[in-house]
């Protein structure tokens, strides 16, 4: 896969995933309906562009003029989003085409998702898409949001309920479900997202060209993804080359560890889901931090966007109690990492401030913080100062 | 070259399971060391081989049709002189016409038994994942390898700076250094094995598997002592 | 180890954790100190029984008429708490045997955590204790609370910072910090607590001893304990026989599961840590449940009190998105969970209510919650039904 | 009887771990079967008794010093001849003599190499854990059991049920039914070595460790091929 693909590829995605003007296909005046989501959040969330609501069964929309087309919108669209029932979609996205629009975002299930007809109609929306030089998003997806343009292509409750701040860590999941959650669980967290994605049945766009234009994006430092099935492996692998190489963490949880997780996650996105094993080889090779459940991924983004990856496996571990120390100490091990002790010297400085102190490593400085909390600071630069671990860790209570 | 003729003349038979000797002839045109293997179409040219090849020796029975040989007990080891070979060869022929009556039967192969007591049994292998493409494998070889689940993956192309991680990062790497008293292996050997592996994979796009198993690597080189290769 | 040992040992311990009247010995006006806190703890929390401050400097202690040893007191004492420096145990201990107590818990540090000289007078106290048929808990250990009974024979700030609910759940653990913390996370769950105590280098009562008394202990259903090395095999194994045989479930932490975190817990409390695998062996024998860490502790520990040991590995998967069920499938397999498919019947069924439902095992009954909330019990009930699952665990997100 | 005899002479000698005739003499005494161990005293004892024996035999170095045979070379397998047998006792003595000066060396003993072609490798063993005392280890046997870390653990007494529950909880027992064209080997040999074991413990408290590896089982029975005890 050359790179300059990718840059194609992101200037096309630039111009979706940061529209001027964006179109609602079968938007409706029912703020509750999936047509009529979209309409709202551009117009609550601060959304700068145009707004052109499309029904025509409607003259207003939420208080905007619709259209009973694209086309006849006559003015420049780079975003239509269409939320009409799967027969009218080839319909709808001729004549996105015939507008001229950038990109398209498409809600409706009933494609790959439901049988072989399903899937032969949607393979026919992404050839043509292709064809028309258009991206495409979905279908059967939860569509997007870029939080720092006010962007919000997607029909999803969760930002309805309460919006993430912006920042500088990028999401994208083929599972809108899982994409919502991890909505939630960034705002719950108080993470900030720059771009939030979610990719659905992939006729066109895949979570690796997701991945590779957040690895190009200056407003993202660290990557978080959800994957069921990967479509196209040397795709992928491009795109991972690409974090790397701009080094971006990419922290990824990928579902199908086992046979029977494998096969939840074929049965519900239809996609490969391969040999698990091969997965992790190429996660290794590009440096993906794979996690293994939420709290993981959001536990391994959040440390990687405060200090990023840790230069190597050595970690320094401090408790203010000998059990707590030896519970981290095999977790630690397990984990294949490298609590190596510290010199004679640094134990000696540390006995000298407290004689009962465990001071190899884990260091468990006792219960004598409770008179003196500058042992906390002090023991820590000990550590940090003797072995240069990559990674500390404190358990303080 | 070689390589191509074989794989092609296995396709035009419109097989995909190349036999022991055709997957260690492919092994051999991109100089990955086997074990010589040659086939006896009679009890007494079974005999002859062997005594020339000096004992033991391991008898096969070589077909087509057949890709698991100890299924039919189609496999004799440590055979220990001429009589044996002879006899060998033909209880093994009259079992498997019985087991396996529709399978074609080129003849036995008969092969020196390689010395593995000092020696450690290693796994080299390739699989084609969808969407991934081929993957090489490296572990722990012999019989119980399903068991020890010692498999590391890296794709190609290898070098060797990539082959030589594979192979650490294997459990069967803590056998390869000074071990139980044996030398260290040489360990150039078996990277120039995963080396030329990868060669394979890029030059012959028809590859889908292949088993490597054991490989028996001491400190003055490596052998493929078995083979099987899957073409498409 | 004979069963009527651990009736003998119940009985005496009984006395201990159920006592009458206290004295603290040691006791400090200054409520915040060492010896001060058990005081003001009896007096706050509501016991019930006689209190009995021991401190040859004072007149009173805390409003409460001072003696000047525990033999003065004249009255009975069933439990002394001793609080003074390590160089006056020896002789407070001789006075509460000559005052006739049952139970002494001794907090003092300076034993067998600080060396042979240490051990060796520990080792002392042990087989005075012994031989004069009274029970010791410690020394170095933060004590016991029977939370029922509101007995705080303990200086841990813990209770000071707000108090655990009575419960149904006995906790004791070898480390003191380690008790302490957990005890705070009880609090924080809401989880109610019978008996919580800590037995740090115990000279006589240990961590089996508990075991076999809250086995015994009609208010305990579940029993967590926390551990770093075990003086006596079969007196444990014949304590988790107990628990077993009155079918309460035990969920344990053992630190030291690897070589790092043997040898930080051996450095702690100069406990043989043993081989890790021994323990798991011994671990199955009696159903323990093994707990890696403080959260699968309370969980474990939680849903053995709600529901028990679940019968068998089968478990049930439930979620509206397939992405989280493809997640739940992989923990459960890697876990060794049996995640059996449902019948064809009853899959069936699942279809009729939503035809796009995945119906085997994680069932993914998708997003039509929303239409009809009614779903979530019908479907596990039809799941249970089916396959009678030991397990059912729900994702409702 | 027997076993208390050997283990008092052992103890008597200020040695704790037996020599392989010794132990073997001692799973002997629990009936535990074992291959068949003669020493031999001389080269031409040696090459006698592998010729009544039968071909091929392994010769190994007895000795009460030498705890680790393989790092002396003091093993040698697949022994095809009678004068092969002879040399290779010479070479042995030599070779030992030079690496271990210190060494008492009784002899060399000849057993028959078992066939383990369909038999499977066990390792079963006795740890004595602090604080716990012994605990009984079943597993994978052969010279990759570290690699394989395949330790079932249970403390005795067993019976007939734990001991069978024991051998389910090892990853080798994946191989103890129908396997690779082998029949299901013998589990109640299995079972049994394990309730032998079992009884040793009980009646034997000085035993410290025990290693039998591998013990040979196929569809026939179980055989201990190699052993290795300490007592105290
Ligand atoms: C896309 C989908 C939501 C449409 O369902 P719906 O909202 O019930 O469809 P409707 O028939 O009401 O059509 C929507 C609107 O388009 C309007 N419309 C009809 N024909 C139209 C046309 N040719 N062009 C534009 N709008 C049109 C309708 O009038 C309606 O507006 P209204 O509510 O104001 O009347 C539905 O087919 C679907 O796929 N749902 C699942 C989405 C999903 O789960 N995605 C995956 C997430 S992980
Ligand atoms: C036990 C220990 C707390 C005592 O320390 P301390 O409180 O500084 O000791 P003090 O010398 O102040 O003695 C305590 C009280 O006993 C009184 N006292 C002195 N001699 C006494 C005697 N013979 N009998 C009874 N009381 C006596 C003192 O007057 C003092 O009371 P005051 O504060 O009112 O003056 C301390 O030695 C220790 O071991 N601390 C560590 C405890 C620990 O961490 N345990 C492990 C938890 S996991
Ligand atoms: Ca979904
Ligand atoms: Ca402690």
């Amino acid at each position: 896969m050359p790179m300059d693909f990718f840059s194609s590829q992101a200037e096309s995605l630039s111009a979706l995933f940061a529209p001027r003007a964006i179109a609602v296909v079968g938007a409706s005046s029912n703020a509750q309906k999936i047509g009529g989501i979209p309409v709202d959040y551009q117009r609550r969330f601060g959304f700068e562009g145009a707004l052109y609501p499309v029904n025509p069964n409607a003259d207003r929309i939420q208080d905007l003029p619709a259209y009973p087309s694209l086309r006849a919108i006559g003015q420049p669209v780079d975003l239509a989003i269409l939320a009409v029932p799967s027969a009218l979609v080839d319909g709808a996205l001729d004549d996105a085409i015939a507008a001229g629009v950038k990109g398209v975002v498409l809600f409706s299930s009933g494609f790959a998702e439901v049988g072989a007809e399903g899937a032969a109609a949607q393979a026919r929306l992404g050839d043509k898409a292709r064809a028309a030089g258009v991206r495409l998003v979905g279908p059967n997806c939860l569509g997007f949001m870029n939080i720092a343009r006010h962007v919000y292509a997607t029909f999803s409750p969760a930002p309805g309920v309460g919006r993430v701040m912006p920042g500088r860590i990028g999401l994208v999941s083929q599972s809108g479900a899982f994409g919502a959650y991890a909505y939630a669980m960034a705002r719950a967290r108080g993470v900030g997202l720059s771009l939030w994605a979610t990719t659905g049945n992939e006729a066109d766009v895949q979570v690796a060209d997701c991945l590779a234009w957040l690895a190009q994006d200056p407003d993202t430092d660290v990557i978080m993804a959800y994957m069921e099935g990967c479509r196209d492996g040397p795709r992928l692998r491009a795109a991972l080359a690409l974090a790397q190489a701009n080094g971006k963490p990419v922290v990824m949880v990928k579902v199908g560890r086992t046979a029977l997780g494998a096969e939840a996650a074929a049965s519900h996105t239809a996609a490969l889901a391969g040999d698990d094993a091969v997965y992790d080889a190429v996660f290794r090779q590009y440096g993906v931090l794979r996690a293994r459940n939420l709290t993981e991924f959001f536990d391994l983004a959040h440390s990687a966007a405060v200090a990023g990856r840790p230069r190597d496996r050595s970690i320094g571990l401090f408790t203010l109690s000998g059990g707590v120390g030896a519970l981290m100490a095999d977790e630690a091990s397990a984990q294949g990492l490298d609590a190596r002790p510290l010199s004679e010297a640094a134990q000696d400085t540390l006995r000298r401030w407290v004689p009962f102190a465990a001071p190899r490593n884990p260091v468990d400085i006792t219960g004598q913080v409770t008179n003196d909390m500058t042992l906390i600071d002090r023991t820590a630069r000990v550590m940090l100062d003797d072995q240069g671990f990559a990674s500390w860790m404190g358990f303080l209570a | 070259e070689g390589a191509r003729l074989i794989i092609e003349s296995v396709l035009a038979e419109r097989r995909k399971v190349l036999t022991e000797m055709e997957s260690k002839s492919l092994l051999s045109c991109f100089h990955i060391p086997i074990t010589r293997t040659l086939l006896a179409r009679s009890a007494n040219e079974a005999m002859m081989i062997a005594t020339q090849l000096g004992f033991p020796v391991a008898l096969k029975i070589d077909s087509p049709d057949i890709s698991h040989k100890s299924d039919v007990e189609g496999v004799a080891l440590n055979v220990l002189n001429g009589t044996s070979a002879r006899d060998t060869y033909v209880e093994m022929m009259e079992r498997v016409a019985r087991l396996a009556p529709e399978a074609r039967i080129n003849g036995v192969t008969v092969q020196k038994m390689v010395k593995a007591r000092r020696g450690r049994e290693i796994y080299v292998g390739l699989v084609t994942d969808e969407p991934f493409g081929p993957v090489i494998v490296f572990g722990a070889g012999g019989t119980m390898i399903e068991l020890m689940n010692d498999r590391a993956m890296e794709l190609p192309p290898l070098n060797q700076f990539l082959a030589h991680r594979l192979i650490e990062r294997s459990r069967v790497a803590e056998t390869l250094g000074e071990w139980r008293g044996a030398n260290p292996v040489n360990m150039e050997a078996l990277e120039d094995v995963l080396l030329r592996v990868s060669e394979m994979v890029c030059e012959l796009p028809e590859l889908r598997e292949m088993d490597i198993n054991p490989i028996i690597v001491d400190e003055h080189g490596a052998v493929s002592v078995d083979a099987r290769i899957v073409v498409d």
